[in-house]
């Protein structure tokens, strides 16, 4: 039973059609990629899932409800996290409270002003493990605007998955990362992920290669293929669309 | 009735016009460069004040040149010395860096000219009447103020669509270094650009002088108006700055020509209270009563249901 | 072209850059590599007066070191930051447009000629710069640095997020660019394009250069490889 | 011992309140005391919005001034026995009509933040200030209305007709609301302020309303403001219109951003600070107007995070124990600094005063004699060399006394 | 702090006699207040100080409090003045002010009995502050708008020019007592004048009064009263006479401080101003000596309020009766004063509601036959109609609460 489905999901932006009709269906706990050149979309398709824009035509299924309607915290409450390309976090906190905040509304805490959060121990202890699994332990009461970029990434993919949401969209999660670093990443989403679902974008075949499930080649606003790794590595149209001669660098 | 009618509209653009020029220099300052410039206003003053001691001695005519520009250089100097410190820690920061520096500039004008209202008077050349209606006089001197307002906005409005200056601040705003890799020198442009904007302000201040009287609490009557025009006409846009001036200054002067209010409205509803019922003020309110803060209530109103102003574009 | 001695560059404390020694030539594309954190844009923001450099830098003859970053921009040293600085509130074209750095177009390049090489900027020329997809904010970032008719550009990590393909067409860009008698220095993590098209390269480490030489004999020193570049 | 270190600033605040009318005892300082607690509670409710909210509002008096209204028409209703209650409860009162204000104005004032909300809120200061003197039957025109506190039922013998007595009531509700302030930056409504006044965009997919979030802390905001509007109709027994215009909101916006808007205690500083200095130096100069607009320029531009980041500056120099590394280039630039000052000031005053003789701090001049100029000019001039020369000094040793000792850096 | 606050006060072999001016000295007001502090000083030194003191060789001690005409300040400056221990305060501008402070000095009288307040108001013409409102400790030495009134609509009542009248006004209570009382004294004294109009605008808010001057153009008024002060006066005569409308302005506060200057040749002649005290011609040689006195210590300043001096002289006058500085006895001795000023005139200070009646005059704005001119213009205020002081007496509905002793 697919714990997303999109169909026939367009967006334009003034007369540009960004998104002509996607239809895709996610099925629960599945690895799921999202690969395709530069401004085919992807992260456009995210934004929509997420309920960041508004679609144009088409309706999104998000386990049992639509939420093509739904603004994003609602979306989100649901239990779907994502993180964005463009480091997006909260830079006059220290990285604990990023993480902590994140934690909230999962936790149920909600809008409560009567909780005082220096007792809340099981919520600190979380975001303390959250920070671990990151490893900015050491960073933990650092301004997180002050990280290096690559620990800002890591941040990034931090906030995403603290709330524990089932359904996690990570958009290029390792961009900027060195080997060393990205593999820890993929080690850790691989970690966080287990008995969850996880769409990703990400442009380094190998890391897509090696944790996707299925993957979905979008080129211009379409997806011209959904399949296994091996099959999409060996179709013609995703080589001259995306992939070039270089297989995997 | 008509004249009346002609009349509050040719007042309202008068004033419309008078509001455009200090706008105009907000408008740069404000809207473009994003700093929250309180003072503008005090420059307006201090504008009035130099012309009138210059006008003591060449006349009003060297006032109208070098007054202006004596703000300017002033505007800049502030930029300069002080707004480029404070810009780092943010829009906060300038907003009381300039509430301060209107509060000197104020407490300076009160030290040097006095506490008292200046005799500053407009030139002969002009003290004609441009034309009598109805048996009243349209002062030249009106009519002089309008021809400078709309000169104003032609070459601003030119100079800002044409040359580059308008899209190098906005950039600068944000990404200064990246700016200043593409090889734009961003300190100069900020300091020319606060330098012009006060300087529109020195200007506005030396032809409204000797029409809306010459005192230290001049820069006070206009000072919060100037940022509610800018914002009603949409950040970053010169164009809504004019209309927006135009169209708060006939609001207002119809406002006070008007002499409907609740009462007429309660007759016209049939309604009638007691002169004691607790809600009495209400119940005789009058549009003249309430004219200066119109404005406000537009602004609120624009603000709900359009937050980016009548021809904004960006939205902060 | 740009030539570098003994640099030194601190943050704070931190002493980032401990004597930087390179040179770039005419139209000769030179790749930087190191892992994260070694310094690479560190040495990039020091040349073009980011951070206050300690040591020689000279570029076409002449001591740039303590200039304003808008002078030696001016020199006809371009630069394009690894973080995608592009304006968001501005279209693409006055992205662009802020690029020249006087207001008629002249030098090597032309609106329009960059929109033909990208598409993809063509067809957005007047979309707001935020609404950009990452990669083509990577793409709008150098044509807005070429604009400004530099004779040598300094890239910053070009190929991040950008699809394999997209690298492609960049390396063959990047090589057309030099054909022009651009000289390019190449700040990069990924082997590949460095080794497919630069002439010489150094490789970075702990604020140092601790190697020098061609692709060619590069993919022969496993040492260097092994310790200093993550394959 | 973190609790131990917490609560131990609390004691300290709770004897400043309640000790300083022992040692300050004349009529003046405890109207300057009264003052101070009621800027005080003013000052941090702003803070909730601007500091940890990110909403910048020029109209934070209307809370203020309708909660001090409402408050003394209580006051009045209490006096001819329309209510009965001890006016203890004033300042809740106060509170709840802020509140109420905040919540009205807040339900679609908080939908953006930013320069939006900054001229929403300018407007609302405006409408309300002019239209509170338009129905001059509840506000009582540009005259205000007052009342009496020494009605209603008494409060262990106490009728609160001496200020001193309301000071201590005031010093009690100072306590609470400062305590409440705190508590509620300690609650998830608290952090998730920050969290919007960061990054709205990225609160919304953590599962907060941007919108709702702003909306809570202006309530919350409104309310204490209220409550510090309750207590000043009870330090004055009256109120007018001008506790609710641009201006007094403009003073609270100047407290907490001089004190330091970055931290909790900033807002106590700046109303401190600010309360001193308008009720002394008011009455030595003229010109105290000028004065106090060059400190606000130079606070600004030198002190970015108010009196408290200043203070915090010296957090690690503390720690580490190298403050006295400190001392000395601290007097070397500071004296200078102090002569430069008094020179100027002097300049200033001998300009403006018209008598022929001068007094300051007990010397006499002649404003006649150009030799005095030129003497003062002099030494204003050496003074301020010297600052400049010294300066880079004071940093430097500011940056060894924080960095790290040797063996700490790696 | 302590030592901060309290004052260095000059130690004489007996303590002076200190008194409070309270009154706006910085912000928009100031000149006013400053302009009235200048006189009280001077009259304290060249009448009392410098003549060996009083109460057998004390000196008075002006302590200047600036309230900035804000009800609030002056509530701390009041806190401040009894601090100080001051017991006397005299106090002019604003009518809101005035009352803010009659009640505050009430209230601490009644219950701090022995460090009791007196209120010298020596402008604030609010007619409710002896009306409903009077107060023991309140004493006013300047007729209020009613009286005034009263003598203006006599004198405009003569002029059979006069057709219509326009009045306007700030939206402040003093506006509206004009606006009222005018309306209801003209119908009595000339019901064929038709009131064209009843304007009030915001005090201080205005920008550009020529929407107003158009209404009044085309209300085809031939005269106008106004009661604007400051800022507002100048601007709304100055958009008047460059409209080119030539009509008479009868108002309170058109001279002195800058208004006489930037009226000046324009204002000649059309600017009427209701006013006790004498003006020019100068009655007596005291007077004439009293301004020359002045004048040559302040040259850039002039008597702009005569009254000030009277009050000085009454309290001083009731000081040596009571040989006393308190309060109580202060108030007692002046009530039923009768006082010859320096003009040589008779005042009376009425006991049941402490309003004072003395002479109130009509001049005009010119520069012909001016001997004290105002801001060294050459300009001044030329009396043209004097009603004597019994004639100006109104009945009052004061019923005052005496304080036991
Ligand atoms: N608000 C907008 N207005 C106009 N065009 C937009 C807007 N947002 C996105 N686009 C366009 O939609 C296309 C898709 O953008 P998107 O960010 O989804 O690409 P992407 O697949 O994420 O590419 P990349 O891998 O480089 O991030 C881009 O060409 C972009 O220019
Ligand atoms: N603004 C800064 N303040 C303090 N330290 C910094 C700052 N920027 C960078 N650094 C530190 O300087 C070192 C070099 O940074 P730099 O960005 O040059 O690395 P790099 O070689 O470019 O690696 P990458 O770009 O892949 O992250 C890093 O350790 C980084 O943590
Ligand atoms: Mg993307
Ligand atoms: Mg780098």
């Amino acid at each position: 039973m697919a714990i997303l489905s999109l169909k026939n999901v367009q967006k334009n932006f003034g007369i540009t059609e960004i998104i002509r009709g996607v239809s895709l269906d996610i099925i629960e706990g599945e690895k799921h990629a999202i690969i395709g050149p530069n401004g085919a979309g992807k992260s456009t398709l995210f934004h929509l899932i997420s309920g960041r824009y508004k679609l144009t035509a088409g309706s999104i299924r998000f386990k049992t409800e639509q939420i093509e309607n739904k603004p994003p915290y609602e979306i989100a409450r649901m239990g779907l996290a994502r993180s964005f390309q463009v480091t997006n976090i909260f830079p006059r906190m220290n990285v604990f409270e990023n993480v902590r905040c994140a934690l909230f509304w999962s936790k149920g805490y909600r809008y409560s002003f009567w909780n005082l959060l220096g007792r809340q121990h099981e919520l600190n202890d979380e975001a303390m493990q959250v920070l671990e699994q990151i490893g900015l332990c050491d960073k933990a009461m650092f301004p997180s605007g002050e990280l290096a970029y690559a620990q800002q990434r890591a941040l990034e993919l931090g906030i995403a998955i603290a709330s524990g949401a089932e359904l996690i969209m990570l958009d290029e999660p390792v961009a900027g990362m060195s080997h060393s670093e990205a593999e820890n990443a993929v080690e850790l989403i691989r970690k966080i992920t287990e008995g969850k679902t996880l769409i990703m974008v990400e442009h380094d075949m190998n890391i897509v290669f090696d944790v996707a499930d299925r993957i979905s080649v979008l080129v211009y606003g379409e997806i011209i293929a959904t399949d296994k790794p091996a099959d999409i590595r060996a179709n013609p149209k995703v080589q001259e669309a995306y992939l070039g001669e270089v297989r995997s660098a | 009735m008509l004249e009346v009618l002609i009349f509050a509209t040719l007042n309202g653009l008068v004033t419309g016009f008078l509001l455009f020029m200090l706008a105009s220099g907000l408008t740069l300052i404000f809207s473009m460069m994003g700093v929250l410039n309180f003072a503008h206003a005090s420059f307006y003053m201090l504008g009035a004040y130099f012309a009138y001691s210059l006008s003591l001695y060449f006349g009003f005519w060297t006032g109208l040149i070098f007054a202006p520009l004596i703000v300017g250089v002033l505007g800049a100097l502030v930029e300069r010395y002080g707004l480029r410190k404070v810009h780092q820690s943010g829009h906060v920061a300038e907003l009381v860096f300039t509430f301060g520096l209107a509060f000197l500039i104020e407490e300076a004008v009160q030290f040097f000219w006095g506490r008292d209202t200046k005799n500053y008077q407009t030139p002969e050349i002009l003290d004609f009447p441009l034309f009598t209606l109805l048996g009243q006089e349209f002062s030249a001197y009106r009519g002089f103020m309008m021809a400078i307002s709309i000169g104003i906005f032609i070459a601003l409005y030119y100079v800002l669509t044409k040359s580059r200056v308008g899209i190098i601040i906005q950039a600068a705003i944000t990404h200064p270094q990246t700016v200043a890799n593409l090889g734009h020198n961003v300190p100069l442009i900020f300091m020319g650009v606060f330098g012009v904007g006060t300087a529109l302000a020195g200007v506005a201040g030396v032809i409204a002088g000797p029409v809306l009287t010459t005192f230290p609490g001049m820069a006070a009557v206009l000072g919060s108006i100037v940022f509610v025009i800018v914002v009603i006409g949409g950040l970053g846009s010169l164009a809504g700055a004019f209309i927006a001036s135009l169209l708060i200054g006939l609001l207002q002067s119809y406002a006070i020509a008007s002499d409907v209010g609740m009462p007429d409205l309660l007759d016209l509803l049939g309604l009638s209270f007691a002169r004691d019922h607790p809600l009495n003020d209400l119940w005789t309110i009058n549009l003249p009563q309430i004219a200066p803060v119109l404005p406000f209530l537009l602004l609120v109103l624009v603000l709900i249901f359009r937050p980016t102003g009548l021809l904004g574009k960006r939205e902060e | 072209m740009l030539k570098v001695n003994d640099l030194h560059a601190f943050y704070g404390k931190s002493h980032i850059l401990q004597g930087v020694d390179f040179h770039v030539g005419e139209g000769e594309i030179v790749s930087l590599l190191g892992r994260n954190g070694v310094g690479r844009s560190t040495t990039v923001k020091t040349i073009m007066g980011e951070v206050a450099p300690q040591g020689s830098i000279e570029f076409k003859g002449q001591q740039i070191a303590g200039k304003k970053s808008f002078e030696i921009a001016h020199l006809g040293l371009g630069y394009v930051p690894e973080n995608r600085d592009i304006f968001p509130s501005l279209t693409v074209r006055q992205n662009l447009v802020l690029g020249m750095k006087s207001n008629k177009p002249q030098g090597r390049w032309n609106i329009e000629e960059m929109f033909n090489m990208f598409p993809n900027l063509g067809e957005r020329a007047d979309v707001h710069g935020g609404a950009l997809s990452g990669g083509e904010q990577q793409m709008l970032c150098m044509c807005r640095t070429l604009m400004g008719d530099p004779d040598m550009i300094m890239i910053d990590e070009p190929t991040e997020g950008l699809a394999p393909k997209i690298v492609e067409q960049l390396a063959a860009l990047l090589q057309e660019i030099a054909k022009r008698g651009v000289a390019i220095l190449l700040v990069e993590q990924k082997l590949s394009i460095a080794l497919k098209i630069s002439h010489r390269l150094y490789v970075m480490g702990h604020g140092k250069i601790v190697y020098e030489g061609t692709p060619d004999s590069l993919l022969l020193a496993d040492a260097v490889k092994a310790e200093w570049l993550e394959v | 011992m973190t609790l131990l270190r917490k609560s131990s600033i609390w004691i300290v605040f709770v004897v400043a309140l309640f000790g300083l009318p022992q040692i300050f005892d004349s009529i003046l300082a405890i109207s300057i005391l009264n003052q101070m607690a009621i800027a005080i509670v003013f000052a941090l409710s702003y803070n909730m919005l601007l500091g940890q909210g990110g909403m910048l509002s020029f109209g934070h008096a209307v809370y203020f001034g309708l909660g001090g209204f409402l408050s003394v028409h209580a006051l009045i209703l209490i006096e001819f026995e329309t209510m009965v209650f001890s006016i203890l409860w004033i300042p809740l009162i106060g509170g709840l009509f802020g509140l109420l204000a905040g919540i009205f104005i807040g339900s679609f004032s908080t939908r953006k933040a930013g320069t939006v909300f900054a001229m929403i809120s300018l407007g609302m200061g405006e409408l309300i200030a002019a239209s509170s003197l338009i129905f001059s039957s509840f506000f009582g025109g540009e005259a205000g209305i007052s009342g009496d506190r020494t009605f209603g039922p008494l409060f262990f013998g106490f009728d609160f007709a001496q200020n001193i007595e309301i000071y201590y009531l005031a010093a009690v509700w100072v306590f609470i609301a400062t305590l409440f302030m705190y508590l509620f930056t300690q609650t998830p409504a608290g952090r998730m302020a920050n969290a919007v006044r960061d990054n709205p965009e990225r609160a919304e997919f953590i599962g907060y309303s941007a919108r709702k979030v702003r909306f809570i802390s202006f309530c919350a905001a409104g309310l204490f403001a209220g409550i510090a509007g309750g207590l000043f109709a009870l330090n004055y027994e009256f109120i007018t219109e001008e506790n609710l215009n641009a201006a007094t909101s403009g003073r609270v916006l100047l407290m907490a951003y001089i004190g330091g808007l970055g931290y909790f205690i900033g807002p106590i500083i700046g109303a401190v600070v600010l309360t001193l200095m308008n009720s002394l130096l008011s009455n030595y100069s003229e010109l105290w107007m000028l004065y106090l607009g060059i400190m606000f320029l130079l606070t600004v531009m030198f002190l970015p995070r108010g009196f408290a980041g200043f203070i915090m500056m010296h957090q690690m120099a503390w720690v580490r124990g190298n403050m006295k590394m400190l001392v000395k280039p601290y007097i070397v630039t500071g004296i200078p600094a102090l002569l430069f000052a008094v020179c100027v000031i002097v300049l200033i005053e001998m300009s403006h005063s018209d008598e022929e003789t001068f007094h300051f701090l007990g010397m006499t001049l002649e404003p006649s004699s150009s030799i005095t100029w030129i003497v003062l000019i002099a030494i204003a001039g050496a003074a301020f060399y010297a600052v400049r020369r010294s300066r880079a000094q004071l940093l430097d040793a500011w940056e060894t006394a924080n960095a790290a000792p040797k063996e700490e850096q790696s | 702090l302590g030592s901060i606050l309290s004052f260095g006060g000059a130690s004489q072999a007996q303590e002076p006699v200190r008194i409070a001016f309270m009154d706006p000295l910085s912000g928009t007001f100031a000149s006013i207040g400053n302009s009235g502090l200048k006189i009280l000083e001077f009259a304290a030194d060249y009448l009392y100080n410098s003549r060996g003191g009083i109460l057998g060789g004390r000196m008075i001690e002006i302590v200047s409090l600036d309230n900035k005409q804000s009800p609030n300040e002056t509530q701390l400056q009041f806190r401040r003045a009894v601090s100080e221990g001051i017991q006397i305060i005299f106090q002019g501008n604003s009518s809101a002010v005035a009352s803010t402070l009659s009640q505050t000095i009430s209230r601490h009288n009644r219950r701090n009995p022995g460090q009791e307040v007196l209120q010298l108001n020596y402008a604030a013409v609010d007619p409710i502050l002896t009306e409903e409102n009077c107060s023991f400790w309140h004493f006013r030495f300047d007729a209020h708008a009613n009286m005034k009134l009263n003598v203006l609509t006599d004198y405009i009542a003569q002029n059979p020019e006069i057709k219509k009248m326009y009045i306007i006004g700030q939206d402040y209570s003093f506006g509206q007592v004009v606006s009222d009382t005018s309306i209801a004294l003209l119908k009595q004294k000339r019901p064929d004048i038709e009131i064209v109009g009843n304007e009030f605008h915001p005090i201080g808010q205005v920008k550009d009064f020529t929407p107003y001057v158009t209404k009044i153009v085309s209300s085809g008024a031939d005269a106008v009263i106004t009661g604007n002060f400051g800022a507002d006066m100048v601007s709304l005569a100055r958009s008047i006479i460059d409209s080119g409308l030539d009509i008479p302005i009868y108002t309170f506060y058109a001279a002195y401080d800058g208004i006489t200057a930037t009226l000046g040749e324009d204002g000649k002649d059309r600017i009427r101003l209701i006013h006790n005290e004498y003006a020019n011609p100068v009655p007596t040689e005291e007077r004439r000596e009293f301004n020359r006195a002045f004048k040559a210590a302040n040259p850039n300043n002039d008597v702009t309020q005569p009254r000030i001096v009277n009050a000085l002289q009454m309290l001083v006058t009731a000081m040596e009766q009571s040989q006393s500085t308190d309060p109580y006895d202060l108030a007692i001795a002046l009530e039923d004063m009768r006082f010859t000023t320096l003009s040589g005139e008779e005042v009376w200070m009425r006991a049941d509601d402490h309003q004072i009646f003395q002479g109130l005059h009509v001049s005009v704005h010119t520069d012909e036959g001016i001997e004290f001119d105002g801001d060294n213009s050459g300009f001044g205020l030329f009396t043209e109609y004097n009603v004597p002081a019994d004639e100006t007496i109104v009945e009052t509905s004061c019923q005052m609460t005496r304080p036991r002793r």
